[in-house]
C-alpha cells in the first residue's frame, strides 16, 4: 500500500497508459511526473484539465503520444513552449490532442465516477465540437438538446495530497480540483503526500479517499513543487515566470531535465539539485 | 508600459478601473487571471465591498488581499467563504446560473463579440497553438452578463475569427485599452474612448469598419482613490 | 434576509406550490413542517427521498395534494398511518404519489441543481418504471441504455441547519443529505438554524450555503426534533416509536396535533408543550 | 420472541450471525438498518475487523459501538473515515462498483430472489402500502453480491411477487429464520437449515415447491464469542 514512488510508477504506470495527473493549480503530481520521465515512459496518452509545467515537461521528454485536455498554458506566464512545438512543429514527436472545455472534462471525469458512458452538459457552442468527441443527446422529458461528453476513464490516476495515515488513507484540503472524481473514475491511482501520519486528524474543508480506492501511497514531500501544498509550501511563482525562458530552447530544456530530473534519483534530490544551481548562479 | 498620455496612469490601469466601474454591488462575479482578476477586486475595494469573487478554482467569495497569480493561489482558498470541486463549480454553480457577471480576455475578438483564445491559423496546423478555451466556452453561455477586456489592435479586433472559442451572445461591454464598445443591434459600437484617445485612434485600431456611437463620451481617468487601491492589489512588476 | 419562520413560510410558501423539506435522517425541518400545517397551506406537492414523521403529519392534516417519495417510513419503527391512510383510504383526502428509487431522485435532485432537465443513472429494473417518470436515454458514444429522471425544481426548499452567520450565511456537518442540491434545486429556499453566530467557524465535514443562494434564514433552535442536530442534540429515538401510536389512530392524531402544533406559536411553545405532557403523564 | 428449541439464541440472532459469517475481512458492505446492520456489524466485531460499513446516509467506513436505530444516526458520522452527501453515495460509491456486498430485506421473495417492499395489492389500489424501494434497486444492480434477509413463511415466499421491487440477478444468499437458500441455476435452493429446523419445516413454511440441496447441511450455532459480541451490540428491547 505504502510504496516507494518509483515502485509504484514502475508496477502501476505502462506504457501506452491513459494516465491523468491531476490537480488544478494546488497539489499537482510533479514528482510522479518527474519518476515517469526517469523511467522513459512512452506512448502515453495524457490527461489532465489544465496541462502545465509537468506536461510540457513530459511532453517535451516525448512520453507522450496523445494529450486530452481543456487549457494548455503556463498560468500567469504565458505559452508551454514544448507542447507548441510538439503540436506545432511535431517536437520531439508529433502529438495528438483532444481539446474540451473545462466543464466538458469535468462532466467527463464526474460521468467516469460515477461508471456512467457519458457526461450531459449545456455547452460546446463555437467551433470545438467540430474538431473534438461531443455529441448531442435529447431530453426525454423536454425535447432540448444538450452536450454529451465520453466518460473519462483513465488506467491510471496520480494526485498529490498532503496526507496519508499509516493505512493508507489519505486527506487532502485546500483546493479540491478534480482529484476525488480522476481517482474514483480510474482502474488504478496513486497517490504522492507530503507527509504520513499516524491518524488523520479531520480538517475544515479537506475531503478523505480510503485506502481500499488507491493502489499505492508513496512519500514525496515537495513533491508538488512549483505548484504548492496548502499548508505545507506556497506557489513558487517564479519558477513558473523562470520555466518559460527554460522551455523556449530545446536544448536548454533538455540539459535541464537532465541535471534536474533524469540525473537525480527522487523528489529530495530534485529539490537539492535546484538548491545547487541556485546557489551557484 | 504604455500610457495614455501623461495622466500617470498605464493603460491597464484605465482598462481595470473602467470594467470594476460596471460591477455593481452584490454582483456574483466569476472571475478569471490577470486583468479581469484586478478589475473585480478592485470593485470589491472601492464601491462594491459585497460583490462575491467566484473562481473555477471552486473558490466562492474569496476575498484575496494581494492579486493572485494564478487562480488557484492559496489565499484564494483561505478567504473563501467555502471552496467546492471543479464539477461542482461548473454543474451547480456556473450551469446552475448563480453566476451574474463573466470576464473573459482573448487573442481575437469579431463584431459580434465572438472571441477566440484557441488558435491562430489552421486548427489542425496551427500558426500559433494557443493555450485555449478552458472555462470559457461555458461561461460565455453560463452566466447572465460577459464583460470581454482585450487591448485594441487590428490584429485582434478582426474582421473573422481563426476559431470561435467562445460565442457573443452575452457580451454586453468590451473594455479596451483605447475605449469601451458595446453592442448595439448584435453589433459591437463604439460608446467611449479613454482620457488622450481619439475616435480615428480606435477605428485604426479594428480590424473591421468599427461602428462609431452618436455621442462618444469621454472615459472619467481613475480617481486617486481608484489609482491607491489598484496599486495596493498589483503584484511589483504589473503596471 | 434573517426574519422569523412565520414570515418566511407565509411570504415564501405558497398553497399549491411544490415544497421540499429535505433531510435525511438527520436535520430534518420540523420546525418548518410545524409552520406550514399551523398557516394551514394547501394543496401542496410535498418532495423528500424519506418522507418520515413530520410529511405523516403535513398529509394527516390534509396539506398535501401528492407526494413524490423515494421510501415513506418511520424509520426503525415500521409504517406512516397518515400516509398509508391517505394512500389507502383517501384520509382526509386523495393523495397522489409519484414514487422513484432514492438513486433516481438523488439523481433528480442534481440535475436540478446543475440546471439541467434530467440526470442520468443506471437504474430502474423491476416494475417502478412501469408506475413512475422515468424514460430511457441511448449513450451517443457506446448505444447503452439507460435510465432517465426529469430534473426536480421544486418551488420551495427547506432544509435545517446547525449554524447561520450575521448576514445569513449557512453552514451545516454532520449527515450532509441532499440539502445542498435541493436548495440549489430550487426557485426559493428557506433555512432554519439551531444558532446564529457572528462569524462562521469552519468544520470539518462542513458544507457552507452563501447567503445569496437563500431567500430566508430563521432561528428556530431544537427545530429538528424528533431528528437531531449533529453538535446539539440527539435524535428522540423514543418519539419515533412513540409517533406509531399516536398517528395509528385518526383522532388520536388530530388531537396531538391540535394540543403541540395548531395551539403553539413556534417552536419554542411546541417543546414546553411536550414537556408538558411528560410532566402529566 | 421466537427461539430455536433451547439453544439459547433467537433467531434473529441466528441469522445475524449466519449473514455474518459471510463477510469476508476487508469487505466493503452497503449496509441497511435492522438484522443487516446487525450483521455486518457483527462482522466487525469478530472475524471481520477490516470490513468497511458503508450506510446510504453518506457514511463511509463507519465504526459504530452501538446498533444504530437509523441510518442516519450521528455516531455513524462521528466514527466514519468521511461522509458524502446522499447523491455522491449512489452515484460514485453504490453506482461506481465500490461496493462488494449489499444487504436487503423486504416484505416478499420469489424463487429468483426477486424482493417486493413497496405494495401488496395492486400498486395503484393496495391492500398494504410498504415504505418503498428506497436505495433497494440500484443496490440489487450495483453491488457485487446481494445478501437477502428475511423471515420465512408462506405469506414472504411467494409463488408470484405482488410487485418486483429489486431484481435477483446479484442476489447469492438467502438467510432466513429457518435456513440457508442459495441460487443454483438462477433458482433459489435450500442448503442448510439452523439446529432444530427440519427440511420439511421449511418446505411448510416456502409459497412455492422449495427445490432442496442434494446435502442440506445443518448451520452451526451461535457460539459464545458471537453471541456475545451480539448481546454487546443489540440495543435493549431486541432479541
Amino acid at each position: 500500500m505504502i510504496v516507494p514512488l518509483r515502485d509504484a510508477i514502475r508496477d502501476l504506470v505502462r506504457d501506452g497508459d491513459t494516465v491523468a495527473l491531476e490537480g488544478f493549480t494546488h497539489l499537482i503530481p510533479h514528482a510522479a511526473g518527474h519518476e515517469v520521465a526517469r523511467q522513459g515512459k512512452r506512448e502515453l496518452t495524457l490527461v489532465r484539465m489544465t496541462p502545465d509545467v509537468v506536461y510540457d515537461q513530459l511532453i517535451g521528454m516525448g512520453c507522450a503520444r496523445k494529450l486530452l485536455f481543456s487549457w494548455g498554458g503556463n498560468p500567469g506566464v504565458g505559452s508551454l513552449h514544448r507542447l507548441r512545438d510538439a503540436v506545432e512543429k511535431g517536437w520531439p514527436s508529433a502529438l495528438e490532442i483532444e481539446e474540451h472545455s473545462h466543464a466538458g472534462m469535468a462532466a467527463a471525469y464526474a460521468a467516469g465516477a460515477a461508471n456512467l458512458p457519458f457526461g450531459v452538459l449545456r455547452g460546446y457552442r463555437g467551433d470545438l465540437s467540430a474538431h473534438t468527441r461531443v455529441e448531442t443527446v435529447t431530453c426525454p422529458f423536454t425535447g432540448e438538446e444538450l452536450a454529451a461528453v465520453p466518460a473519462l476513464r483513465p488506467d491510471v490516476a496520480v494526485v498529490h495530497a498532503q496526507q496519508a495515515d499509516l493505512r493508507g488513507n489519505v486527506q487532502l484540503w485546500g483546493i479540491l480540483g478534480v482529484q476525488k472524481e480522476t481517482v474514483l473514475a480510474a482502474s488504478r491511482a496513486i497517490v504522492t503526500v507530503e507527509e504520513i501520519v499516524d491518524e488523520l486528524q479531520p480538517r475544515p474543508g479537506a475531503i478523505v479517499l480510503p485506502s481500499w480506492v488507491i493502489d499505492a501511497v508513496s512519500l514525496a514531500p515537495g513533491g508538488a513543487h512549483p505548484s504548492y501544498s496548502h499548508g505545507y509550501y506556497d506557489r513558487d511563482n517564479d519558477f513558473y515566470v523562470a520555466w518559460d525562458e527554460i522551455s523556449r530552447d530545446r536544448d536548454r530544456f533538455r540539459a535541464w531535465m537532465q541535471r534536474h530530473v533524469l540525473d537525480t534519483a527522487d523528489i529530495t534530490e530534485y529539490h537539492a539539485s535546484l538548491a545547487a544551481e541556485v546557489a551557484t548562479a | 508600459m504604455s500610457t495614455n498620455g501623461d495622466g500617470g496612469f498605464s493603460a491597464d490601469e484605465m482598462m481595470a478601473v473602467e470594467a470594476a466601474r460596471r460591477v455593481a454591488d452584490g454582483t456574483v462575479c466569476f472571475v478569471g487571471i490577470g486583468l479581469p482578476s484586478l478589475a473585480a477586486n478592485l470593485a470589491r475595494r472601492t464601491h462594491a465591498p459585497d460583490c462575491v469573487l467566484v473562481y473555477e478554482s471552486g473558490t466562492i467569495g474569496a476575498k484575496p488581499t494581494k492579486l493572485p497569480l494564478s487562480i488557484g493561489d492559496g489565499e484564494l482558498a483561505d478567504t473563501a467563504d467555502t471552496v467546492v470541486s471543479v464539477p461542482e463549480m461548473f454543474a451547480y454553480w456556473l450551469q446552475g446560473n448563480r453566476i451574474d457577471v463573466g470576464f473573459l480576455g482573448a487573442a481575437q475578438i469579431d463584431r459580434h463579440g465572438n472571441l477566440n483564445s484557441t488558435v491562430i491559423g489552421d486548427y489542425d496546423h496551427p500558426k500559433v497553438r494557443l493555450p485555449g478555451g478552458g472555462g470559457a466556452p461555458e461561461i460565455a453561455t453560463g452566466v447572465r452578463d460577459v464583460f470581454v477586456m482585450l487591448r485594441q489592435t487590428p490584429r485582434s479586433f478582426v474582421e473573422r475569427l481563426d476559431f470561435t472559442t467562445s460565442v457573443g451572445d452575452r457580451v454586453r461591454v468590451v473594455v479596451t485599452d483605447l475605449g469601451i464598445l458595446e453592442p448595439h443591434d448584435g453589433e459591437l459600437t463604439l460608446v467611449g474612448v479613454h482620457p488622450g484617445v481619439d475616435v480615428e485612434d480606435v477605428r485604426a485600431a479594428t480590424g473591421w469598419d468599427l461602428r462609431i456611437a452618436g455621442d462618444v463620451r469621454i472615459t472619467d481617468p481613475p480617481s486617486d482613490v481608484e489609482l491607491s487601491a489598484l496599486r495596493t492589489l498589483e503584484p511589483k512588476g504589473r503596471a
